[in-house]
């Protein structure tokens, strides 16, 4: 239970940072925090008491003893999503950087209404 | 007989696609097609006159079967509306000339027709989805025509369609109500439904209707686009929008009151007021009081057209007040008066416009003296002036008699009172009109002004002529309206050709007898003036005003506030304006609205970000109190 | 021989040019250009090529890597996803056709590599029938439509996309929980297989997993609160890709929320929370709409305005309210894409996206303000358009359910076309009958930017004319979906 | 301040429900369904002795596709928002050279780098690893020679040909199922081989392979772009 405690928490600090922080970089760290959170929760569904990985490096070895695949393969396509995103919203940090002056996110909001 | 009324249905709508299409090649091209095409509308019409037809056409072109019906109510709303589309669609060929852009007129010319098709479609409807289909096709179509006229005319138009679209969204509403019950949305089929059901609903069902048909009629609280949209839209546009559009809103009362209540009011499941249902009472005091307030502002204007769109307002007053008594007697007025004022309102607008059409202005003060330069609009102002005033033996007069008769019958003392008020006011606005444009002072800038061209002759020749033979041989449309009356279970009455007969329920009535009485007062009258009047003949120029000798540039006679002093009475009454008070509640709206927006897309991603969160944990609060939110 | 009528070549094929447009670049820049006409137009064939089979069976699954469905991911069919399919492959056909003539900004290649995989993203959305997969295929639409939003790079676009950026991700992490948590229950992440498996859930079990998936379609799908970065994000992209994204894009997220609601959370009180959503967008969208002066801001909102509509028909839960949905959302693919194709020519021709600006515009662009005219009375719903039916439909079906509530939605949605109705008649008032304001000379919009335009309106007064085999298409839709013929059919024909 | 407390208790919310919930699925129960059939079947129908990669690449195959298309997207997002015109690119601005130790051990250890990433990918489907992981591998490679370089650059028509190639290898693969009696997309049509060999599990490794070409080139392609952020307009605003 602990380990999805913590990665509860940390989908709730990244939350937290993304609307309580008013830096855009703080924003992109409680997102990517929040993402690794998911990522954890998910391989940690798939841990089986005693499990191993899912390997079959040898010939012979019990497939019961091993842990779920499937979360494995799921976190493995989470990450490179979550890491395609956060390069692109490096890439507009950067450029809202240059067309505002400022990181503070109160003060990016040209547009509304 | 099934493929006569597509074929009615149809030949405006393509006529206008047609017309478009014909404006590519050339204007004369175009102007043809389209008198063609209304021509051979009123050609079919008349063809297919007083057949009786039921059933469905065009399987599903649209989707839905449109359901066709004829009666010969719906003959007398289909002369009108054809008829007039015609006169208004040659009318236009000279007026709208001063047009230059092409696409614009040939636009013109197809919305042209695309009302009259989408009136034709209202009336022939035989449910009430077709009838609505159509209603809304005629409401946008209407609203294309009447911002051609100009900057003023687009937020003439803009408040016009936005009330439209609230009426027809009213009935809209009723409409799904009545098919969650029904099923079924055939005339016979929704009349026997609502005969079924429970009072609240019919009531709900009247007040839903009746609110989009008073917004198209101009019934009092809800008619504050009229006066805009018809002075506003261009003259020829003005006598389809007064003459016939309006009609449809009474047509459509006359559908739900009798074509659909008519079990309801018979079984009088509402409490009622002088033998009539409370909701018709409150009906008739509606139309009473647009009758009496839309009078005095007609008298209070300067504005030509705007007095003529005043005027129409009271004058569907009358219709409405006509149908909402329930006796044979004033629906027959109702009916006839909404034909009588569809042929004079049409006249009066297209002699108003002939005027504007040479001197450019509608102002009344800045007009006066054409009588001897446009001689033919003269007459015709006249005699669309004398019928609107009531006067015999021009048509106004049947069926205004028709409906004091009627409230007279039913002893309701106030609102006939309130009628006459109305018809006595007419006199002094319709006085207005040929004393400030053709009587008095002829301004300089109207010296060479002319008659207007034959194209535009014609239509007011009609119109006179029918004026005249309506007015003589009300039975002419009493043949029609009483035969209708009798299939929508009214007692009928008895008419002959010149009015009615000794024993029928108003009393005799014979208009010539009456006009020729007019007509030998007139006579002595005008004799003993010819004999001891002290006047001489002197030219327009030759006058003078307190010893000073004016100069033709100086108004001299009397146009400028000419009420004045009435006006001060009355004035009281206007200090609440109905259209204020709209204007009131639409501005709070829209502060209102404003200044939510502004603060839910406040344009801060830490708001929307919270946004985010408060949803889920909306939700996972519900989870936790063991979803038990609702 | 290859059977073309795979639904899995709709995706395939699109993801096959956008890798093609890629290798394509490095020799030549003009080859990209032509390459999604090519996608789409082979992804229509395809499309029109399943579809008797899907009449037919009702259903075509899709297998991958040669296994059953439960094991493998595969792609379900129906009559609707079909529909959409069309829908979006349609629009993603005419939109390319007119982004040859409309996109003369530099990386041309890398944007219709982007655009072909936000087609191709959004078809997947539709037609997928795995739920990790949905997730996948919402990353591709929302990273495609990202890098889109972000095009012009100028100031408006770089903040409008970096907040659809934020508010994306955090809809995708969402999402992404509540797949995991309907795994961690049922062990499984087909769609019908998890509805087959989780029917011994209770519903209290299932509603977090449902609320947080519907929250991250929501974000997607342009729902009330989650939709802040729709008004900023649809008019800082491109025209042609604010088609898109209008037309389709959010369509296709409240497809799929559509989708797993009636599958997997078939349950009353879920319909009644999900109303509350469904008439606060559309009150917000239409009200906020009306105050714009932006003129592609005004449509976006409308775009929420409908999002609202169709989903409250949905949320009625009847045959008929799903039927007046799907009407409402080809009524709404087809106006509103060609709304902001004809908008996006005619802002090149004024140089400006104010309101004020547009007066007399309609004279000069008549073939563009006719069909705007068209979209736009589609839109609000006036005869003889087809916006007519589909809102008849929703009225009759919403007043069907004779309850108060109802009637007073009813009268919300009724008050909210008033205001559809305000603003539009604004909008075309002033481009009819205004004068013009600047000394600019307008012409109309090129050749090949009206023949998307003319394609999509004759397309749309076709149905409007001839409404009835659509009618009857949706009315079998509906009731599948009313009669979870989904499930029942996936079981029979995938083996599962 | 009290922004921060109720938001922290709205977040306390949503863990507690999540808590709620998951306390019904503990941590280290078997919850497989299908899983289990993945590692019982896997091997025989996928030769891959990885069963991760067999679920990956064979049986979950087209998220793969998807994810690799979210990779490409975000590159394509990164070369649109960092787009500088070709002429440009070749200016350098504001470039301050590495010192000695960091050129020198760069080149020393870059073919290091590259082949760990190749050896990588290709057994991705016998040790844990695969395309995403070897990809990025190589990736960082480039980064630690621009480090040390500045000055360098990579074509990026090669680079765009690479990944356009390998996406296209990746969906002819798929298609080519399509055309067999199995007519299934990504159907494994290459001999299965013998387990925990390299040249097993059918089409699997080449599969991984041109996910690693692709990923190291758009991993690349984002690092130049973002190095050109920085070298070709100096930062400037």
């Amino acid at each position: 239970m602990i380990y999805y405690l913590g990665s509860f928490l940390l989908i709730a600090i990244g939350l937290y940072a993304i609307i309580i922080k008013k830096n855009l970089i703080k924003i992109l760290i409680g997102l990517n925090l929040a993402a690794s959170g998911v990522n954890l929760l998910i391989v940690s569904i798939g841990y089986i008491k005693n499990g191993t990985a899912p390997i079959f490096s040898k010939i012979g070895i019990n497939p019961s003893a091993m842990v779920d695949p499937i979360p494995q393969a799921l976190t493995l396509t989470a990450i490179v999503i979550d890491a395609s995103e956060l390069a692109l919203a490096v890439a507009f940090v950067v450029l809202l950087y240059r067309h505002y002056g400022t990181l503070d996110i109160k003060k990016i909001r040209s547009l509304k209404w | 007989m099934n493929m006569s009324l597509e074929l009615l249905l149809a030949t405006p709508f393509i006529g206008g696609l047609l017309t478009y299409i014909g404006g590519k090649v050339h204007r004369w091209v175009r102007n043809i097609f389209a008198v063609l095409f209304s021509l051979l509308t009123l050609g079919e019409m008349s063809l297919f006159y007083n057949t009786t037809f039921k059933g469905d056409v065009w399987g599903s072109l649209f989707g839905s079967k449109l359901i066709l019906q004829t009666n010969p109510i719906t003959w007398l709303f289909l002369l009108i509306v054809t008829s007039i589309s015609l006169l208004v669609i040659v009318f236009s060929v000279d007026d709208m000339k001063h047009e230059e852009d092409h696409i614009v007129l040939d636009s013109y010319y197809m919305q042209l027709l695309f009302v009259e098709g989408a009136m034709i479609g209202i009336v022939l409807a035989g449910d009430l989805i077709t009838f609505f289909m159509f209603w809304e096709i005629m409401s946008w179509t209407s609203y294309f025509l009447i911002v051609h006229g100009g900057k003023k005319s687009m937020d003439a138009g803009y408040k016009y369609i936005i009330m439209s679209i609230i009426g027809a969204y009213a009935m809209f509403v009723a409409i799904a109500m009545i098919y969650s019950k029904a099923h079924s949305l055939v005339y016979p089929d929704v009349a026997l439904v609502l005969s079924q059901s429970s009072p609240t609903f019919t009531i709900w069902i009247i007040i839903l209707l009746g609110v989009g048909f008073f917004v198209k009629a101009a019934v009092m609280p809800l008619h504050t686009w009229l006066p805009d949209a018809h002075s506003e839209a261009p003259s020829p546009v003005s006598p389809l929008l007064s003459g016939v559009l309006i009609k449809m809103g009474a047509y459509g009362l006359f559908i739900i009151f009798y074509g659909l209540m008519s079990a309801n009011l018979a079984k009088n499941i509402m409490p009622s007021i002088f033998s009539t249902p409370v909701l018709l009472y409150i009906v008739q005091w509606l139309a009473a009081l647009s009758i009496v307030l839309a009078t005095f502002l007609a008298i209070m204007q300067e504005d030509a057209k705007r007095l003529l769109a005043y005027s129409s307002i009271s004058q569907i007053g009358y219709v409405v007040l006509g149908l909402a008594t329930g006796t044979s007697l004033g629906v027959a007025g109702g009916l006839f008066h909404a034909l009588n004022h569809a042929i004079f309102k049409s006249l009066l607008f297209l002699a108003v416009g002939a005027v504007i059409y040479r001197t450019g202005t509608r102002n009344l003060s800045d007009l006066g003296g054409l009588v001897k330069k446009m001689p033919f609009t003269f007459v015709a102002l006249v005699v669309g002036i004398i019928a609107l005033a009531g006067v015999p033996p021009l048509n106004g007069f049947v069926s205004k008699w028709m409906i004091y008769e009627a409230l007279l019958q039913k002893k309701e003392v106030f609102l006939l009172i309130m009628a006459f008020v109305g018809s006595t006011g007419a006199f002094l606005y319709v006085y207005r009109l040929v004393h400030s444009i053709f009587l008095g002072q002829l301004s300089q800038k109207h010296e060479n002004v002319k008659d207007v061209p034959i194209l535009m002759q014609i239509p007011m020749w009609v119109l006179v002529i029918a004026t005249v033979i309506y007015g003589i041989f009300p039975g002419l449309a009493m043949d029609v309206i009483v035969k209708g009356m009798k299939m929508f279970g009214f007692a009928p009455i008895a008419y002959n050709l010149y009015g009615f007969p000794q024993g029928s329920t108003m009393g005799a009535l014979k208009v010539i007898n009456i006009a020729s009485v007019l007509m030998i007062s007139f006579v002595v009258a005008w004799i003993f003036f010819l004999l001891f009047s002290k006047s001489r003949k002197v030219s327009q120029y030759d006058n003078y005003a307190a010893g000073q000798v004016v100069t033709p540039e100086l108004k001299y006679n009397y146009s400028f506030g000419f009420y004045m002093s009435f006006g001060r009475v009355i004035k009281p009454i206007f200090k609440i304006s109905i259209e204020r008070i709209y204007n009131y509640w639409v501005d709070a709206a829209k502060i209102f609205g404003d200044y939510y927006m502004r603060r839910v897309y406040t344009g801060n991603l830490e708001t929307y970000n919270s946004y985010i969160v408060i949803v889920v944990t909306i939700a996972a609060a519900a989870v936790l109190l063991g979803g038990k939110i609702w | 021989m290859v059977n073309l009528a795979n639904p899995i070549l709709l995706i395939a094929i699109p993801l096959l040019f956008v890798f093609l447009i890629a290798f394509s670049s490095a020799f030549s820049k003009s080859i990209a250009k032509y390459l999604p006409i090519f996608a789409f137009g082979l992804n229509v064939v395809i499309a029109i090529m399943i579809i008797p089979d899907v009449l037919k069976n009702g259903l075509v699954i899709a297998t991958t890597a040669g296994f059953k469905p439960p094991i493998a991911i595969d792609m379900v069919v129906d009559r609707l996803s079909l529909f959409l399919a069309i829908i979006a492959s349609l629009l993603g056909f005419v939109v390319s056709i007119y982004n040859v003539f409309y996109i003369d900004e530099e990386p041309e290649e890398k944007f219709y590599a982007l655009f072909t995989l936000l087609v191709a993203g959004v078809i997947w959305m539709i037609i997928t029938g795995d739920l990790f997969n949905l997730f996948v295929a919402f990353e591709v639409t929302s990273i495609a439509a990202f890098g889109l939003v972000g095009f012009h790079r100028d100031k408006g676009a770089v903040e409008a996309g970096f907040k659809y950026l934020v508010m994306g991700s955090i809809g995708g992490s969402f999402l992404l929980v509540g797949v995991i948590m309907l795994y961690a229950a049922t062990g499984t992440l087909n769609i019908v297989d998890i509805a087959q498996k989780s029917a011994e859930l209770t519903f209290q079990q299932k509603f977090l997993a449902y609320a947080l998936i519907f929250t991250g379609l929501g974000i997607e799908g342009a729902l009330f609160p989650l939709n802040a970065w729709l008004p900023d994000a649809h008019p800082a992209a491109p025209s042609s890709v604010s088609s898109i994204l209008s037309g389709i894009m959010t369509t296709a997220a409240i497809y799929a929320i559509f989708r797993i609601t009636n599958t997997i959370f078939d349950y009353n009180q879920i319909y009644f929370f999900l109303m509350f959503f469904a008439l606060l967008t559309l009150i917000f969208g239409e009200v906020a709409a009306f105050f714009q002066k932006d003129i592609k801001r005004m449509l976006a909102y409308s775009t929420i305005g409908q999002t609202g509509l169709f989903f409250f028909a949905f949320t009625l839960h009847s045959t008929n309210g799903l039927q007046g949905a799907f009407m409402q959302i080809i009524n709404h693919s087809l106006s509103k894409s060609m709304l902001f194709l004809i908008v996006g020519g005619m802002i090149m021709q004024v140089g400006s996206r104010n309101i004020d600006d547009f007066a007399g515009v309609g004279r000069k662009m008549k073939v563009s303000a006719f069909f705007l005219a068209v979209g736009m009375f589609s839109l609000m719903g006036l005869p003889p358009f087809f916006g007519f039916w589909s809102k008849l439909k929703i009225i009759f079906a919403a007043l069907q359910q004779t309850n108060i509530l109802m009637v007073a939605s009813v009268v919300i949605i009724l008050l909210m076309s008033v205001v559809e109705g305000a603003y539009f008649f604004k909008l075309l008032q002033a481009m009819f009958f205004g004068k013009p304001k600047q000394d600019r000379e307008i012409k109309e919009a090129s050749l090949g930017m009206l023949t998307a335009v003319v394609v999509l309106g004759l397309i749309l007064l076709f149905v409007s004319f001839y409404p009835t085999p659509i009618i009857d298409f949706t009315h079998q839709a509906a009731s599948d979906l009313m009669n979870k013929n989904y499930i029942n059919l996936a079981l029979k024909l995938g083996g599962l | 301040m009290i922004r921060k407390i109720v938001y922290s208790i709205f977040l306390a919310t949503i863990v507690l429900a999540l808590v709620m919930f998951f306390a019904a699925y503990p941590f280290g129960k078997n919850k497989m369904t299908v899983g289990e059939y993945y590692l019982n079947n896997g091997v025989a129908q996928t030769g891959a002795s990885n069963i991760v990669t067999s679920v990956v690449v064979d049986y979950r195959g087209f998220d793969t596709l998807g994810e690799v298309s979210v990779l490409f997207g975000a590159a394509a997002g990164v070369a649109i928002l960092f787009f500088v015109l070709a002429e440009n690119r070749r200016e350098r601005k504001n470039i301050t050279s590495p010192n000695f130790v960091v050129k020198v051990g760069s080149r020393i250890i870059f073919p290091f780098i590259l082949l760990f990433g190749t050896y990588i990918f290709i057994h991705g489907h016998l040790t844990p690893g695969g395309g995403f992981q070897g990809g990025s591998i190589i990736a960082s490679g480039f980064l630690l020679l621009y480090l040390a370089y500045p000055g360098t650059r990579v074509s990026r028509k090669k680079l765009s040909a690479v990944e356009g190639l390998a996406g296209l290898t990746f969906v002819l693969l798929g298609l080519y199922g399509l055309m067999l009696p199995e007519s299934s997309f990504l159907f494994n049509f290459l001999p299965k081989g013998q387990l925990n060999a390299l040249l097993s599990a059918g089409i699997l490794p080449i599969i991984y392979i041109a996910i690693g070409f692709k990923v190291a080139a758009e991993f690349a392609g984002i690092v130049d772009d973002m190095m050109c952020e920085v070298i070709c307009r100096g930062g400037e605003k």
